[in-house]
């Protein structure tokens, strides 16, 4: 007896704990046409839209997978599901270097950020955060640095294009205005910013960065 | 204004400079050199005060803090023929300061992605799962790590030697054989073609008598100074 | 903003992997009273009996979890066969070995890693990751190893003279405390320090005691 495609795809979706591109769910499901994935792809998001249902389809890294929706955080908290700890701030800077400038090289980056990045180069290599692209053609041949498939499933990001664009900072230019949208101040109290931040719903925004500044290689998987 | 700091509150020295442009309400881009010096040092000798080690990156835009000031200090243009535009000496730091701005949004940005994330939950792996045969998916990473920890159990076994080889040398080794796959024998002096640099003709040669060594290769001369030629093993 | 019970419960069950029996759900739902659990419990086994539904709830060993219907099976069967694989433990020393000492033969690798290593050879053969260079003068004569093309290409390195060395390595990856145990081995999780923790601190500050072989920080993992 066979299923039908919606319920096929939710099967597979559910048994796979990594998001699935589009070609392996066309592997995964060779007897559905293209359409027929995007269809049951779209009615299990439709279905998943309900306030009956604690799933949703995670669309992250060019893939879909399952995963709990954001409201079910506070049903799971006592779950105690453990999971790594939230990347510190120098981490953050590094990677945020990183994934815009990459590749980019260790000297690179330190000239960016001013001080010695060893150590947090470490940790994201540990959490799979950035991986290692080859060598520059210059003296030295020092490592080229980009990031990794998890860095698009961590941040939950599709492709780099998802990047917000670089903001400058009007407020530091015209220091004088007073109401500067909260956003665009620099950030100096250590605290994170509230955990919905606004800034962060960005997507829909993504313009993919143009000029030669940003370049935004392709995931090569 | 009275105010504490903490060093090692900020990133570094960019970190504190955009600080200190922020509270004093300055122009990132008309940087009032003197004055931003002077708070800069102030936070330094109060880092001191408090027995902080001040990092060596701190000192480093001490330096130029002062550097940049001198400059603007001097009359410009002097005994310089044709300075068309005298650039102005604070110019690489102000645009070191607003590209490390960005950045710094940009990893604020990441912070509230991070946290968007946190909340929503995947599937746990199953802990065992069938071999698995499709793309492989490899970390160097991963490998690098492996590496770290076959090199520590070594270190408790000094009988067995992990140390890599040197990468030129077997790089060449490995040359070497796939050469005598093709062909063979190899003549001696083949390896070394005349434009080749003293120092690979050094690696070639180490990595020939590290084969011979390991008995991979053999050589022979066929009569007295006739051509050294060079067989795989199975030959010869 | 919070879901309907039925909705927490599917979420509760989708981020657990083993039953959850009564008890337990009701520890884990404390806003939700034993007739409200059971009616959940009802509502979602009636949505997943739809024709449309991959997943069912599965009652077993005195508890409930979710699993894929029985007739999904085939779907499944496939993902073996596509799913990425990451490589072993054993084969990636193996590997990392064969990388640095090449050429070397599997009595070398033998007597480095203290283990017999046909099997893990063999995958790293027909991964095409290892070639044979040659045969070693030695009773028995023993085919020398070392990395295919394809290792280098993987990584995009040009030729081996580029893979990191020695002090790169030491750079970029701690080993690990222990040998490390399951890829899955649930870590200790500090929270977040505070944000400057392990700046310009050099490598002592930032690194997470062996996570090194977790490549992705998924969250649930």
């Amino acid at each position: 007896m066979s299923l039908e495609p919606v319920a096929a795809l939710e099967a597979l979706l559910f048994a796979t704990p990594e998001p699935l591109p589009p070609e392996r769910l066309a592997e995964l499901l060779p007897t559905l046409s293209g359409e027929e994935i995007s269809a049951a792809l779209a009615s299990l998001k439709a279905r998943y839209a309900s306030p009956a249902s604690g799933l949703m389809l995670d669309e992250v890294a060019g893939g879909v997978r399952l995963a709990t929706r954001p409201e079910a955080a506070e049903s799971l908290a006592r779950l105690a599901i453990v999971r790594p700890s939230r990347l510190s701030r120098p981490a953050l800077e590094t990677l945020a270097i990183i994934a815009y400038r990459q590749p980019i090289t260790k000297a690179e980056v330190e000239a960016i950020r001013g001080v010695n990045i060893d150590g947090v180069l470490r940790t994201l290599g540990e959490r799979g955060l950035i991986r290692i692209l080859g060598r520059k053609r210059e003296p030295g041949r020092p490592m080229l640095y980009g990031t990794s498939r998890a860095f698009l499933e961590y941040f939950g990001f599709q492709d780099l294009s998802e990047l917000p664009t670089l903001r400058e900072i009007e407020a530091l230019v015209a220091p004088s205005q007073a109401s500067r949208p909260a956003e665009h101040a620099p950030r100096e109290e250590p605290e994170r910013a509230a955990p919905t931040a606004d800034s962060a719903a960005g997507p829909a925004a993504a313009v993919p960065a143009g000029s030669g500044s940003d370049p935004v290689p392709e995931e090569s998987g | 204004m009275v105010y504490q700091v903490r060093l090692e509150q900020f990133e570094g020295p960019l970190d504190l400079l955009l600080h200190l442009i922020r509270i004093h309400e300055v122009d990132i881009a008309d940087i009032p050199i003197a004055r931003i010096t002077e708070e800069y040092f102030r936070v330094l000798t109060e880092m001191q005060d408090l027995d902080l080690a001040v990092a060596g990156e701190f000192l480093v835009m001490a330096a130029t803090l002062v550097y940049i000031k001198s400059k603007m200090l001097l009359p410009a243009a002097e005994g310089e023929e044709a300075t068309i535009e005298e650039e102005d000496p604070r110019r690489p730091l102000v645009q070191a300061l607003l590209e490390y701005q960005r950045f710094k949004t940009a990893a604020g940005d990441l912070a509230g992605f991070e946290e968007r994330r946190r909340r929503i939950f995947g599937r746990v792996a199953p802990l065992e799962e069938a071999p698995a045969r499709g793309p492989l998916e490899l970390s160097l990473f991963d490998l690098l790590a492996a590496f770290q920890d076959v090199l520590k159990r070594a270190a408790r076994r000094p009988d067995v030697e992990v140390t890599p080889r040197p990468f030129r040398v077997r790089e060449r080794m490995v040359e070497l054989l796939e050469r005598l796959a093709r062909e063979r024998p190899l003549g001696f002096l083949g390896l070394f073609p005349a434009d080749a640099d003293r120092r690979t003709v050094i690696v070639t040669f180490i990595a020939l008598l590290e084969l011979l060594r390991q008995g991979v290769v053999r050589v022979r001369q066929a009569s007295p100074f006739g051509e050294i030629l060079i067989y795989p093993l199975e030959e010869a």
